[in-house]
């Protein structure tokens, strides 16, 4: 178990450094921070050239890339370009925003996916299994930004009962949560159905049924349960891309997140903030996973992940 | 001993009339009817666009601008089934043509990254070590990588267009078939048959080709059709940003990206595009879980 | 003409109750972004200006007329061409205390032009001053090093306001960034990042009654859709950036008033005079005389919009109005391409920022009257920033790209000399030598009249020239709940607000 | 001795497609004795495990009771609610399937599972049924059992986890125990250790054992008397040393003969020729008659059961003449 | 020394199934031993049974053989030539003379081939470039192993399981290999069935002079098909003899518990019943000594310690138990 674990770390480390590579040398691709800075004041070429200097864009990449990683060893990305803040500061500000949001969408989702799921196995082939895949399906063909925006109108416009935007209190979570949940759900309620519908077909479900217990149970307890294990690897998964896929729900809801300090730290080419913030979420990313292998340990026994090949 | 699966239930196959026949299909299948309709109906704008729109797409008329549907209008000028958009062009138009973007950046973009992932998937699958280590570790690496700032930093060097956004989708979402090539190749690789198709003499490629590729045909087909589905969402999203293709070209995405402020003022510009994009994304989704159902009812999402 | 709009224009304003009603004497303003950092010499921002206005304030200040007026200064009187004499106000504090004097004065221009503040944007505005001396504790005199028309209008500017020396030396660069302390009308007290910024009233500020709010909030909102639902369900007061499309929705609200003011900032289709066919004036008057810009102010932007001739506004100095923009004329447009032997069909590549809604319908507009002209026209959208930091400065953004221009000293010789000035960052190709000559020779003198003269020709020769489409003068849009009074829209983002009150 | 406890009566069983009826067990009666060792065998696909899961009312979707009855004391099936069956599911008749691997849950420890079906049957404490749970792992001859209670099924071995199941089965006390292929999946070193274990049981316990499998061999070992299913129906029922002694039908000699003997040498074996037919794609009249060295005219007409002057009962026109008696068929 | 009767002979094979595990998961860090370390020797044109318990390794050794996974130690001599030492492609050219034929008729087969694509693939891949050759020669097995033309053309799944199977010996069948390796052929047979592959197996046997490896877990088979016999247990060979001899005098305990685990093949035959006890140790950790030990019921107490060999207990009947061997000059 601990050398798994400390082999995933190892993993993790490669991941990240891969990744800070690739990032570092493409962000420079894209043009010039500092052109950025002066696009809406203007000046001469000459105090362009002095900020890229002052700002060290000037060194050699190699030299600026060695700097970047020294930082990167104690956890510091640096200072913003854009607002001199220290990146880590930025960042850990919108954590909880981020998590708060990536959850409250997974809680969403799995409030509508895991009932639809559920119900569509069990009833396989009837009317509720009809409409309840027609209703996951639905629910991930919209844009994401059109949804937000018609729930705004719906929910915030006309009927009054909940907040557009911000980020103040739990009424605010309700909408982006609903809209980052409406799209996970229906892919988790796939997943659950499938899921359920494989479990359903194993002979230990026929045990349980020949025990005499009631349905109810044992679709819960014995099916369920079984059902969860993909499940959770796939909220895994999708826990670690919410953090920082949620840009375009975080526009539209004025939601402070992640995504948003990179888009606009992009829109900046505030080199320093994409760098911290993408490696931050490679990191988050990558624990992520790992935390979700371990907690298999806890759904199913049979799982000893120190063991696995 | 006997450990035979049971026998499937095989009807007598009886001459049956093809209209019973089809209306049978339908009444088993109405996911898979539903879905293929409406992809049909999105595949038949795309392609018969140029005969059945009533108007040119990119006709402007700055005075039929925002012009109600001809139904919704009280004014009696409008002359637009479903209104008009920002520069007085017709919308029903646009959305008809707006079908072969969307449908074109599904369509190539699926295609690029099945054939990426594939390829690796079966790699990365078949002959494991280190090839494997290294095609999964670039998977975690790109699942990392925020896809926006990969659009913006392939679109910086490259340049934007229909095209790129498609060669930004297909590189980034190899990802997903790689993996799920690579699993089912190594539950297939344990199989007997491949295990029989080495013992008579198979190279690996042969083997590769003959018995693993059309195993696997089923699962990147359905889930080819799952990601037409989200590649055009995703053109959707990225035309919100800013992103998209050529304004001039009719595309549901930039339609809807361009129309979000005039939705309480002609909710139509708004709410038309959207409601093609859903149907027919939906039309996809419909078809591939009825195709996964089908012929792969083990696939994970 | 359009159903659409004219239905929702049927002045019928809706009867619809406040949704405000229990919001004291503050108010909340819905804006797009926020700087990140509140430290004047760190930015170049105009969201800084729209909040930072009421908390700090500089020696001159701009009116909301645009009139420069002396600010915490009393008087000031130039004794040469390099020496300008400032007279101090008296009794003024910091909103922390901290006496305002000469000695704040120094402390801010050695800041701005001192190490810390190189590193930051503001800096070169201000390399005309050599050296800030105390004369007495409400004296200050400014040495130059060379003659700078403009400088009085850059003291107005955003690097150059008087922050608190000890209150800046003893907490520390990082605590100033993120809790500024000025003299202005409103001090901050509250500040969370991309969300909210409040600000309280300051009960000892030197303009007597003012301001006469308790308290304002900032309310960071970027999505323009989301913005209005806000506003519409009462949740801010005033919303800036009223998107062109929202306007019918805001007229046709019974509580909301939309308000609009003209900017400096002006949009252009540049061309990039290094490419065949656009190379030849002929061809690029032959585009302007192509397209109906009243046609399109009046019909994509609502009207709101001003015509221009030049690349400048008519706030601009150096605006000469007695110019004419281009008319609609398409058989002359015809008959100029025919001369330069442009072949019909011929394409021309154009490059806009993607995220500008307004401007990618403005695009097709000028496309469709480009190819009445026989001219085809690619539009390329792009993410903004490459257009700007990357495609233009190497010439790359086509025959034809967008171009915004802020111009907030309000004076050509800015926008001129960037962007005509041989080798500047986003004049990649436009070369001509009368231009050179006259941009030269502004430079060289401070009397206003002669520069005037100087810019009447320079407009001439540009206009005849041609280098770019000239599109509008933009209208920035507010939209305000009726119970604000007193609110004056600014032309330039930064926001007035002590003379504001609440119903 | 012979006090019936279960009788089956014209059980049909099928699935509806395209609106018709298509059998897969196809009107069967018989009956079980209390005590006694009922072996039902046939090939693959059969219906063997059709018929017991109808005893349970554990018939998967898609599969429904069509006609006929099981009665059990003064229960009769056939107007069960799902109430009813559980009630009998687990007390009265309890069930365990071919593939130990896959029978129990993988996420329970065994105590959780033996414990569960006690705690749903019998008004007892938590505490109460533990015990209960170790005395049955006693009972099936599970080493260390206080330690096994709370191990996964994965960490046990399949014969291991089949006295579980056979624990499990038999916590309620039930009068009969359904054991489809219960030694199958099992090497034979351990199917004699299960079938040892059984016999052991039924001695102690006394209850009625249907035992479901293809293997005459276990037949021979376990069963006082036998079924022949072929094709969804009986074709033989017999005592089980008459059975081997005298097979009377076709299909019942065919199989025999075509089990190589360990005690005999020959070249060849004989075999049946041809396939056991899919359901839904039956030949007309006697199901085996393609296959039958006997065939003739009278085979296109289904035959009923015959009794033989042995006691067997026999579906063969063969035997008709010698019949003592038809038994009715509907 | 070359005996020309013999066809393949088996020296020590061994093969070991890595655990990986450790920090960077590529160290080995246990071993399942599958097949540790058997030795036999199978003569032109006989039947040689493997039986044993599942997972005693059987199907490894089988697979061994054909080099399908790489043996981890020793040699297997086929006409002479050491198969271990040949490279890839060498190797797939003597599959040609040796073929397998696998348990699962369902799983061999794949699911997406036609019956005739699936038979005819040997020839392609050994070299046969005459279309109208190779199919006159899928024609021929087809009728050798009783399928029809018109079944050539359907998929797997349209037939039964042992018309499966007679897909699967075709398919060994048409490259003419002098060594069928048959894999539990009839495990998954119904018993109608089974005699009928059995029956087919045997014929070809005689039309071709094939020679037989056949792998069963079925005593009652073994004995009718094959010609001598080797029994497994835990990834040893513990008898080796003809099948007379193990049938009616086994020497290892093993052996004689299996045998006596056999159901009667008649009600009335009562048998006195060797019933061992516990279960099959795990092949990651095999008990020390003789691996049989922990179940033998004739178990001494060296037997925990000493490792028996596979020696002569009498002509022709090789057998792995000390109850056989003089200890003393095993210490030694
Ligand atoms: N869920 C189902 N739906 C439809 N038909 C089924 C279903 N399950 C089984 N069958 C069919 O019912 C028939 C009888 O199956 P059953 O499982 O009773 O056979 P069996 O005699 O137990 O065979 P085995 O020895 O393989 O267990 C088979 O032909 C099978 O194809
Ligand atoms: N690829 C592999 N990796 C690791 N262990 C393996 C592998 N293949 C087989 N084994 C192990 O080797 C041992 C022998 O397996 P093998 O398949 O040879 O047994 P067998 O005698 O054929 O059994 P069965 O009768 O069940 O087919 C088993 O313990 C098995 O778990
Ligand atoms: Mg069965
Ligand atoms: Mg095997
Ligand atoms: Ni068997």
């Amino acid at each position: 178990m601990f050398a798994y674990i400390v082999r995933r770390m190892l993993h993790m480390l490669l991941v990240v450094f891969v990744i800070s590579l690739i990032i570092f040398f493409s962000i420079r691709l894209t043009g010039d921070p500092v052109s950025v800075m002066f696009s809406t004041g203007e000046a001469s070429k000459e105090a362009i050239e002095a900020v890229r200097a002052n700002l060290g864009l000037d060194k050699p990449l190699p030299v600026q890339y060695a700097i970047f990683i020294k930082g990167l060893l104690t956890f510091d990305f640096g200072e913003s370009f854009r607002s001199g803040m220290p990146v880590t500061t930025l960042i850990m500000e919108r954590a909880w925003a981020t998590l708060s949001l990536a959850l409250g969408g997974i809680v969403v989702a799995i409030l509508i996916a895991f009932p639809v799921g559920i119900l569509s196995a069990v009833k396989r082939g009837s009317g509720v299994d009809f409409f309840g895949r027609i209703f996951s399906l639905v629910g991930i063909s919209f844009p994401n930004f059109w949804l937000g925006i018609m729930l705004i109108l719906v929910f915030a416009v006309y009927l009054q009962w909940l907040p557009a935007s911000g980020f103040d209190s739990f009424q605010h979570l309700i909408l982006p949560s609903i809209t980052l949940g409406m799209i996970l759900s229906g892919i988790l309620a796939r997943l659950v159905r499938s899921s359920m519908l494989e479990v359903l077909n194993q002979q230990y479900i026929s045990t349980a049924k020949s025990k005499g217990i009631s349905e109810w149970s044992v679709i819960m307890k014995h099916g369920f349960r079984n059902a969860l294990l993909p499940t959770v690897t796939f909220l895994g998964l999708q826990f670690g891309s919410l953090l920082g896929g949620t840009v375009i729900v975080e526009q539209v809801f004025s939601w402070p997140g992640i995504g948003t300090l990179i888009i606009d730290a992009i829109n900046q080419r505030d080199y320093p903030v994409i760098q911290g913030g993408v490696i931050f979420l490679a990191i988050i990313m990558v624990v992520v996973n790992l935390l979700v292998d371990l907690s298999y340990t806890l759904i199913d026994p049979r799982i000893k992940t120190g063991k696995e090949a | 001993m006997a450990n035979v699966q049971s026998t499937p239930v095989v009807e007598k196959q009886k001459k049956k009339s093809g209209a019973v026949k089809f209306f049978a299909f339908i009444r088993n299948n109405p996911i898979g009817v539903l879905g293929l309709l409406l992809v049909a109906l999105s595949v038949g704008s795309a392609l018969l666009a140029p005969w059945i729109v009533p108007f040119g797409p990119t006709d402007a008329s700055l005075t039929a601008r925002l012009d109600a549907p001809t139904w919704q209008d009280t004014t009696g000028e409008s002359q637009y089934f479903l209104g008009g958009d920002q520069l007085g062009r017709d919308l029903l138009s646009r959305i008809i043509y707006g079908a072969r973007i969307s449908l074109m950046v599904g369509l190539f973009g699926v295609l690029i990254s099945l054939v990426l992932g594939t390829i690796l998937g079966l790699i990365s699958g078949y002959f494991g070590k280190w090839m494997d280590d290294f095609i999964m570790r670039a998977a975690d690496v790109q699942l990392a990588f925020p896809f926006i700032l990969f659009a913006i930093v392939v679109m910086s060097v490259l340049g934007t267009g229909v095209w790129k956004i498609i060669i930004i989708l297909g590189i980034t979402y190899w990802v997903g078939f790689a993996r799920l090539i690579r699993g089912q190749v190594i539950s297939l690789k344990e199989q007997e048959f491949i295990h029989a198709a080495k013992a008579i003499g198979g190279t690996n490629f042969t083997i590769i080709r003959k018995h693993i590729l059309p195993n696997v045909l089923s699962s990147i087909f359905v889930l080819g059709t799952m990601y037409i589905a989200e590649f055009i969402l995703l053109e959707a999203s990225l035309t919100f940003l800013g992103l998209g293709v050529d304004p001039t070209i009719p595309s549901w995405g930039g339609m809807l990206a361009d129309s979000r402020n005039y939705i309480t003022s002609a909710w139509w510009t708004a709410v038309f595009p959207g409601v093609a994009i859903m149907l027919t994304v939906l039309g996809f989704n419909l078809l591939g879980d009825w195709l996964r159902d089908r012929y792969d009812p083990n696939l994970k999402v | 003409s359009g159903g659409g709009s004219e239905q929702g224009q049927g002045n019928t304003k809706k009867n619809e109750s406040n949704p405000v009603t229990d919001r004291g004497n503050e108010i909340v303003i819905g804006v797009t972004a926020e700087p990140q950092n509140w430290d004047p010499i760190d930015t170049f921002l105009l969201d800084w200006s729209t909040v930072a206005n009421s908390v700090f304030e500089g020696l001159m200040e701009r009116t909301l007329d645009l009139e420069l007026k002396p600010g915490l200064a009393e008087s000031y009187e130039y004794l040469d061409d390099t020496t300008l004499e400032f007279k101090l106000r008296e009794g003024i504090e910091f909103h922390n205390g901290e006496p305002f004097n000469a000695e704040a004065v120094k402390f801010s221009f050695d800041r701005l032009l001192g190490e810390e503040g190189q590193k930051g944007p503001q800096y070169s505005n201000y390399t005309s001053i050599d050296s800030v001396e105390v004369i007495d504790d409400f004296t200050v005199q400014f040495k130059l090093n060379t003659p700078d028309p403009v400088l009085l209008t850059k003291l107005a500017g955003y690097g150059a306001v008087i922050v608190p020396p000890k209150y800046v030396q003893e907490e520390g660069d990082e605590n100033f960034n993120n809790n500024p302390v000025g003299t202005g009308p409103f001090k901050m007290t509250e500040y969370k990042r991309d969300q909210t910024i409040v600000l309280e009233k300051n009960e000892n500020y030197w303009q007597e009654g003012l301001p006469k709010l308790d308290k304002v909030t900032f309310k960071v909102v970027p999505e323009a859709s989301t913005r209005l639902a806000e506003l519409q369900t009462g949740k801010i007061d005033i919303m800036k950036r009223v998107e062109v499309a929202q306007a019918d929705s805001v007229k046709d609200s019974g509580f909301l008033e939309l308000k609009e003011v003209g900017t400096p900032t002006v949009y252009a289709l540049r061309f990039d005079t290094a490419k065949a066919p656009v190379d030849d004036v002929r061809v690029r008057q032959a585009i302007n005389y192509a397209i109906d810009k009243t046609a399109i102010l009046e019909e994509i932007m609502g009207g709101y919009g001003m015509p221009i001739s030049t690349f400048q506004s008519e706030l601009s100095f150096g605006n000469n109005p007695d110019l004419e923009p281009y008319p609609y004329d398409p058989e002359k447009a015809k008959q100029l391409l025919k001369e330069a032997g442009v072949a019909e069909g011929t394409a021309l590549d154009v490059y806009i920022p993607g995220d500008d809604g307004n401007f990618k319908e403005i695009a097709q507009a000028v496309a469709f009257y480009l190819e009445e002209a026989g001219l085809k026209m690619n539009i390329n959208s792009v993410d903004q920033t490459t257009l700007i930091s990357d495609l233009i400065p190497n010439a790359e953004a086509g025959h034809m790209y967008r171009m915004g221009w802020g111009g907030w000293t309000l004076d050509f010789d800015n926008t001129a000399y960037l962007m005509y000035h041989e080798g500047e960052q986003w004049n990649p190709s436009f070369k001509d030598e009368k231009v050179e000559e006259l941009l030269a020779a502004q430079r060289n003198t401070v009397d206003q009249d002669e520069r005037e003269a100087i810019f009447k020709e320079l407009t001439e020769v540009l206009y005849e020239l041609a280098p770019e489409v000239n599109l509008y003068q933009a209208v920035d849009l507010y939209a305000v709940n009726n119970r604000v009074k007193n609110f004056q829209p600014p032309h330039e983002d930064r926001l007035r607000l002590e003379e504001v009150t609440v119903e | 001795m012979d006090i019936k406890l279960l009788e089956v009566v014209n059980l049909k069983v099928g699935v509806n497609q395209d609106n018709k009826e298509i059998p897969i067990v196809n009107g069967i009666s018989f009956h079980l004795n209390k005590g006694e060792t009922l072996g039902i065998v046939g090939e693959s696909g059969c219906g063997k495990s059709m018929t017991s899961l109808a005893l349970m009312g554990l018939l998967p979707p898609g599969v429904d009771w069509q006609s006929g009855d099981i009665i059990l004391e003064d229960m009769h099936f056939k107007n069960f609610k799902n109430k009813d069956w559980r009630s009998v599911r687990g007390k009265k008749i309890s069930m365990i399937f071919q593939e130990p691997m896959s029978s129990l849950n993988p996420v329970y420890t065994v105590a959780d599972q033996i414990m569960e079906i006690v705690l749903n049957h019998e008004n007892v404490s938590k505490r109460q049924a533990r015990v209960r749970a170790l005395e049955m792992l006693k009972l099936v001859g599970i080493p260390r059992p206080e330690q096994v209670l709370d191990e996964y099924p994965h960490q046990l071995s399949g014969g291991m986890r089949q006295r579980i199941m056979i624990a499990i089965a038999l916590a309620c006390n039930p009068e009969i125990l359904i054991a489809d292929e219960p030694t199958t999946a099992l090497d034979v070193t351990i199917q004699a250790q299960i079938l040892e274990l059984m016999k052991e049981i039924q001695e102690k316990l006394h209850m009625s054992i249907v035992l479901i499998t293809h293997d005459l061999g276990v037949v021979a070992e376990m069963c006082d008397r036998v079924m022949v299913m072929y094709a969804g129906e009986i074709v033989e029922k017999a005592k089980v040393v008459d059975l081997f002694d005298s097979p009377k039908h076709p299909y019942t000699q065919g199989l025999l003969e075509s089990l190589p003997d360990i005690n005999k040498q020959m070249e060849y074996l004989s075999s049946i020729p041809g396939i056991v037919p899919a359901p839904g794609n039956m030949p007309i009249g006697c199901k085996f008659s393609p296959r039958c060295p006997f065939v003739h005219d009278r085979c296109s007409v289904n035959p009923p059961l015959f009794d033989t002057p042995e006691g067997t009962k026999v579906k063969c026109w063969l035997y008709e003449e010698a019949s003592v008696k038809k038994e009715a068929v509907l | 020394m070359l005996n020309t009767d013999e066809l393949l002979r088996v020296e020590d094979l061994k093969k070991h199934f890595p655990i990986k595990g450790g920090i960077t998961g590529k160290k080995t860090v246990q071993h399942v031993k599958a097949v540790d370390g058997i030795s036999f020797d199978v003569k032109r044109g006989e039947t040689f049974g493997i039986v044993g318990e599942s997972g005693c390794g059987k199907s490894t050794a089988g697979r061994a053989i054909l080099r399908m996974i790489e043996p981890t130690d020793g040699h297997i001599y086929f006409e002479g030539k050491d198969l271990v030492g040949l490279n890839k492609t060498e190797m797939r050219k003597m599959r040609k003379d040796i073929q397998i034929i696998f348990q699962d008729p369902f799983a061999s087969l794949n699911p997406r081939m036609r019956v005739f694509d699936i038979v005819e693939e040997p020839l392609i891949n050994f070299g046969v470039k005459d279309a109208k050759e190779r199919r006159r020669r899928v024609e021929e097995v087809a009728d050798q192993v009783g399928l029809t033309l018109a079944q050539l053309k359907r998929l797997p799944h349209e037939f039964s399981g042992g018309q499966r199977q007679r897909i699967g010996i075709a398919r060994a069948l048409i490259s003419k290999p002098k060594l069928i390796i048959a894999d539990e052929p009839v495990s998954a047979l119904d018993v109608s069935i089974q005699s009928q592959v059995l029956n087919l197996m045997k014929d070809l046997q005689k039309e071709f002079g094939l020679t037989y490896i056949f792998i069963s877990h079925d005593l009652s088979v073994v004995k009718h098909f094959c010609d001598r016999i080797g029994v497994m247990y835990l990834g040893k060979m513990v008898e080796i003899t003809g099948k007379e001899k193990l049938y009616d005098r086994p020497l290892h305990p093993y052996s004689q518990a299996l045998l006596s685990a056999l159901p009667s093949s008649h009600p009335l035959q009562k048998k006195e019943r060797i019933i061992l006890t516990g279960d099959v140790p795990s092949p990651v950790h095999p008990p020390s000594g003789c691996s049989f030990h922990t179940r033998c019921p004739a178990r001494m107490e060296v037997c925990s310690t000493i490792e028996p060999l596979l020696l002569e207990a009498e002509s022709d009947h090789r057998v792995s138990c000390l109850l056989y061997q003089e200890t003393e000059t095993r210490t030694g």
